[in-house]
């Protein structure tokens, strides 16, 4: 099984998230974070002062999925994330041993 | 006439609760946007204060309570024999008796204009430019709100009909309400409007707001005596008797309704009352008050849910509440108006032997100035629309206008971006940002 | 009498005051708890504001500020001859010299008895079921809040003794501490209590209430001299003197005790200031207001530890404030009273000559009105808890009780959720909603 | 004298609203800092409550606003003969047939003082020992703000010479401006600064600050006429003119500069014209008003830069706003007076026909006091540097004066920390946490 | 080495957290997450509207645990965090390749 | 290639960033995170009562790394977040299958 994590810009968590539904993926893990990357760099002026901005408001979401999803799973996500604008953020697969689900205890693809 | 310094200091007093109450209700509307928007939400009324006052003292005051030469023209708007209020400086007190300089009646009633017209924004949460907004706000007030005031307190012909309206059911809350109507037809749905769920960002900022509201509706109500008697004690009571009891009756319909009473309603139900005991606080009983909030308080439950029916995003309900609010208060006063003032022609209500023509009169009122309201504010926004446009782009909707609009987010709590929010959408190469010269 | 309009202009805006106090309130409770109950907690002071309202123009003010016909029973309760406030709209002013309508009197001291309520809340934080609250808030003000007004203000017994207190250290303080103590005996302790911190979520609300309670309390404190002359000025600065040097000993208490002074500990200071300075502010010099205040800081910040020594959970401090500071300041004018009311038998204090008549009568009146209001508020919490039940759930309790009662969560801050927060604890099942009409 | 009731309510009102603008600035202040430091930033202004209450009940007044016996001295400071405010509790009312009560007076004033400590706090936002804080702040307002109000408002040298102070552009901004340069040389500058943004961290607190400040402004400029007549409705009108104005030219600068209005920007414009329009506000008519607000806003949104440009971390725009804002109103008044006090030696601005004279005398105030306080400032400053030290370590500084000085964080708003926030440097060994008693 | 991460119901943290620390967990990461699964789709009425509910707030725990300790962990957490009731969430597991302390720059089990 | 995630004191962000992007890391990904340890159990005091503390404010730091540079990234970071006092954090890394960046869709090392 794999893990499929995706930093990607906020306003495009909808998408990702119909993207995804539409493939049949029945469940993921959402959480916020802040990205350091290309997009970096870029000045604001704010009160009258420039300042250089680091970090920048970023969506992490994890998909838990079968070894063979996960190849589909990344490329739909990809789609559904893109701009083409520099800050789009990555995504990232990661070998799961085992999944349990709580509630019932059930372990591997069904508990998924 | 001499200065009557308990008057007067009353009226200072309620001056500044009044003018309070704009803040109070950037409060209560930024609180019900979403995290995104409530910059840009609290701007909208921020910014009224600001557009409503220059246009007050360069023509405003004049154009509602000035006169012109002509007794015709005079029923629909006043002169431009007070703009700059540099005659009011020399007439120390109003000629009218009561007692107080002329530039404190000239801020009182300025409060108003502002207030009225930062109600309007609540209709067109997360989704205008601002400039079109500031636009707006400054061409509504000029064609509208000034004339309306002038038909009503300015001594033009719905006063002359002898129209009740205490303290502004018809002038502020109608008028704003079927503004608001107007701009949310204008204007379009939200993006997500009926798939997202759209709940208030911050509810205590929302109760922050009501207790601002609530406190400055006093110098709205009881000030709109213009003295200092036991009216203005009647204003004050039935005001608070009533907005109480809309909040309950509000919470009540939602605990049978939903199975919870929520703070956003109780919230809602508090306004709901003040509006519609706005036009009647200092001409009826205590008991009607009661009843006049309960019903208030139920009706406008029920009457934030039309928009679903009809289908106009009215996103923080300002028909529901103001322009329901308003009407009922104002056609009420046909049934239960106990203390008219005599010298306007005014009449009690049907429950106190007065009749059916009070009540038609107070049918006439808010018909006349929300349909007036509506169809201005309505081409006013078109043509706003048309030429610089009112709306924002959806991207900018969907990431949030205040980051788009005002390079701005409200909050920045957390420990990683605690030196500063970058733009979730800021370009890439190191923009070349305009160098600050001071 | 005719109206004096300075007086009357003063005590509309001390009863506006006044009323803000409880949205304050609100906030200083709401801060104070954790962030999943917030809204609970306001919406306790913010029901209070309905249920109190209604309860007074019913019967409440009759109860405590109308007459009955026999002389022995009125020593206990006023009468029904106000019933629906109708009669007081018709006798225009107060027949008592004060100068000020009769309507503006009934509401400065509706203003009152909301407060008394709203601060007993403080005690049962997180864990109360609402309508509960909502059914004790009109109970307890009924059979408590109105008859010991009367006592006190109505012309009752203890004012019949010569008790002094200026604006309600034993009417409202001493009787609303001692009824949270009561309910926090009949709720018992939170889930979690001493183990987990149970902090304060939000200090920038915690200030905004004390902000607006300071504020407020000028028209609670000055306003209760119900005129306009110089010990209402005396009463201002007294108010103001002891509120900051309680804040001030506070904090110095916490820097000595724990290493630090925290925001919790000014906020929590001022209002024991305010507090005990209540019953004294219009009777004292300028020099003893500033030693009650730093008196009631010093000691009322050990008091809030008692309850850890006794064992009972009575979540903000309603014990260790209200209670104990309103019954120091009611005591300390035993000691401190340099100008009492001559009128009704009042003497001057320890230290100005008085002997010890006045100091025990300052004794009796918070120690009768503090059992007297722990004893009902017992009972009255008792039968309600065997009825309806006054606690929530355990889980319901853990979850938070914002989500679980009001089906609302006080913050959605976050760029995931800014579309609106879902229960923790939703129902899987697509549940059968009710379908809305309207 | 008799009291004249109106004018009392209208004081005591006054001396309230000035009061909540402390509060209201420890929100406008708390806002902008970022989160790790809100409670500390609004502690400095709640604890200049404190300690400058307890300054002027025992001397303060007494400096201020008390005579010496010789007529030299009596130029600079006041006697000592209104020690503790007893003599004012006996001399019911000022003899100065202002008609009110000497204590409310001395109230009114006591707010001034406390106010104008709490500014400086702006410029040393993040990185204050609290308790160096509290040393200064006594100290400052005992040897500056106590002998300036003398200087101007209490008979002293600059209102002998007929300098025009309306509400205290030169004894409040200017004085308060100056000594937060000072201070800012003093602790130098933040770690990171002009590296990190350091952007406010919660703008509804900034507004809710400006929000209470603007609505406690009418008390400060409307009550300085300590009267209640037409130079009080005028002062309140331009107030009002001259604050929108500034908002609205604030943010239009804004506009053409960076391509976006802030709210910030808009928060900042409305102080701006506050504080411009303070010296001006009951000399001048309507149209300079406005013209004074567009002049300060602009000004003052070029003038927050200099900091930049000089390499001083005035935080939160002390200089850029109160002391470029109060000297640019106060010297204006040397062209736009036209209604001053004859009675006090002022004469009309140049546009008025009054020549360079009182321009010149306008011009001199500000200088003097602005290079007396900056100059007292910078010693208390360096003398509480050298012994106590005024500026936390770097490491606390990072991790938040918050936690590190006061044990708390500003918000908890969390699920997970819901019941406690921990210091993220807290000890790693169960700390000897001293045994709490009581 | 493993990491061990359980997306729960925020309201079972607490009993976790004992549950952990009876069994001799010495330290955990805590983090907020918001979780789209079967739970997703219930319905609720709030002013009045029906809306769809997409995201449920959940807390992510993460502990780090040696090889043979990996399944005993798993089986505490998911016993700690069972109601029963849809929702309950995931545990995953995850090969880790090395874990090192900060303080000391120790590594391997030694580290945890 | 590596993901490196480390669990550091919040104060030590800007330095752990500052040492990262002097060793030639072009990108990382930051959340916030709170951490069970050995630092819990210190007890505070506060408005007059003792209570324990559990959970400690942590700043989470995930960087992609090709598999040559794991080693020394972790050590880049290990050295810039000490501060030798209990608490300090865990650095830990993972295999990963694949990153994809966004943008382009490019993958494997060209994709960080
Ligand atoms: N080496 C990395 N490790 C972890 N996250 C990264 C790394 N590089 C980039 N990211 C994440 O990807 C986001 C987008 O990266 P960025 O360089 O701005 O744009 P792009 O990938 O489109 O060139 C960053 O904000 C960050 O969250
Ligand atoms: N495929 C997945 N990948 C990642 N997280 C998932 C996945 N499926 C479910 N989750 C997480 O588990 C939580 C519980 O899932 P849900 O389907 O609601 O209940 P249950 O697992 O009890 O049937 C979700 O809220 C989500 O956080
Ligand atoms: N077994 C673990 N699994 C996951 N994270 C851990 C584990 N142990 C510690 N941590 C994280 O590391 C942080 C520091 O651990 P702690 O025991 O307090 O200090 P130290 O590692 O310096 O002895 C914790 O706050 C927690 O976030």
């Amino acid at each position: 099984m794999k893990l499929i994590t995706a930093v990607i810009k906020p306003f495009k968590l909808d998408d990702v998230k119909a993207a995804l539904e539409q493939y049949g993926i029945k469940g993921m893990t959402v959480s916020e974070a802040s990205g350091y990357g290309r997009q970096r760099g870029h000045t604001e002026v704010y009160r009258g002062a420039e300042y250089q901005v680091d970090l920048v408001p970023k969506v992490r979401v994890e998909v838990l999925a079968e070894e063979d999803d996960a190849e589909e799973v990344i490329d739909v996500i990809v789609k559904a994330a893109q701009t083409g604008k520099i800050g789009d953020g990555k995504v990232w697969s990661v070998p799961v041993d085992t999944v349990i689900r709580v509630r019932t205890g059930e372990r591997g693809p069904e508990a998924l | 006439m001499k200065i009557d310094t308990g008057t007067t200091a009353w009226m200072i007093t309620a001056t500044a609760l009044v003018l309070l109450m704009t803040p109070g209700l950037a409060f209560f509307y930024g609180g019900m946007t979403r995290a995104k928007s409530v910059l840009n939400m609290m701007m909208m009324s921020f910014v009224s204060i600001i557009t409503v006052s220059a246009a007050w003292v360069l023509y405003g005051h004049s154009l509602a309570f000035g006169t012109n030469g002509t007794e015709f023209l005079n029923k629909f708007f006043g002169g431009l024999d007070e703009v700059g209020l540099q005659s009011l400086v020399t007439t120390a007190t109003k000629d009218d008796g009561t007692g107080m300089p002329s530039l404190v009646f000239s801020a009182f009633q300025l409060t108003f204009a502002i207030i009225t017209v930062a109600l309007i924004s609540g209709a067109i949460a997360d989704r205008a430019k601002f400039g079109a907004w500031v636009v707006f706000s400054v061409v509504w007030a000029t064609l509208v709100y000034f004339p309306v005031a002038h038909w009503v307190w300015g001594g033009g012909w719905l006063a002359q009909l002898g129209i009740e309206d205490f303290a502004g059911g018809t002038v502020v809350h109608v008028n704003a309400g079927a503004a608001g109507l107007a701009l949310a037809f204008v204007l379009g749905k939200r993006s997500g409007w009926r798939k997202d769920p759209m709940r208030p960002h911050n509810l205590t900022l929302v109760l922050l707001g009501v207790g601002l509201l609530w406190f400055g509706w006093f110098g709205f109500n009881a000030g709109s005596e213009l003295a200092v008697d036991s009216t203005a004690g009647l204003a004050f009571m039935n005001t608070q008797l009533a907005t109480a009891l809309a909040a309950g009756a509000w919470i009540v319909v939602e605990k049978f309704r939903d199975g919870h009473s929520t703070t956003l309603g109780a919230a809602s139900g508090a306004v709901a009352g003040l509006v519609a005991i706005t036009p009647a606080c200092g001409f009826v009983d205590p008991w009607a008050a009661c009843a006049l909030g309960i019903l208030a308080g139920a009706v406008c439950a029920y009457a934030v849910g039309l928009k679903y029916k009809l289908g106009y995003d009215d996103s923080l309900d300002v028909v529901g509440v103001h322009l329901v609010g308003g009407a009922l208060g104002a056609i009420s006063l046909g049934l239960i108006a106990a203390y008219p003032l005599a010298e306007t022609a005014q009449g009690t209500g049907l429950f106190y032997g007065g009749g059916f023509t009070q009540l038609g009169k107070q049918i006439l009122g808010p018909v006349a100035v929300g349909l007036y309201s509506f169809i201005m504010a309505w081409i006013i926004g078109k043509i706003i629309d048309k030429t610089m446009g009112f709306r924002i782009s959806q991207e900018d909707e969907v990431t949030g206008v205040d980051i788009t609009t005002h390079a701005e987010t409200g909050y920045d709590l957390g420990t990683i971006h605690s030196s500063g929010v970058a733009s979730p959408n800021a370009p890439a190469v190191p923009a070349e940002a305009k160098k600050v010269d001071a």
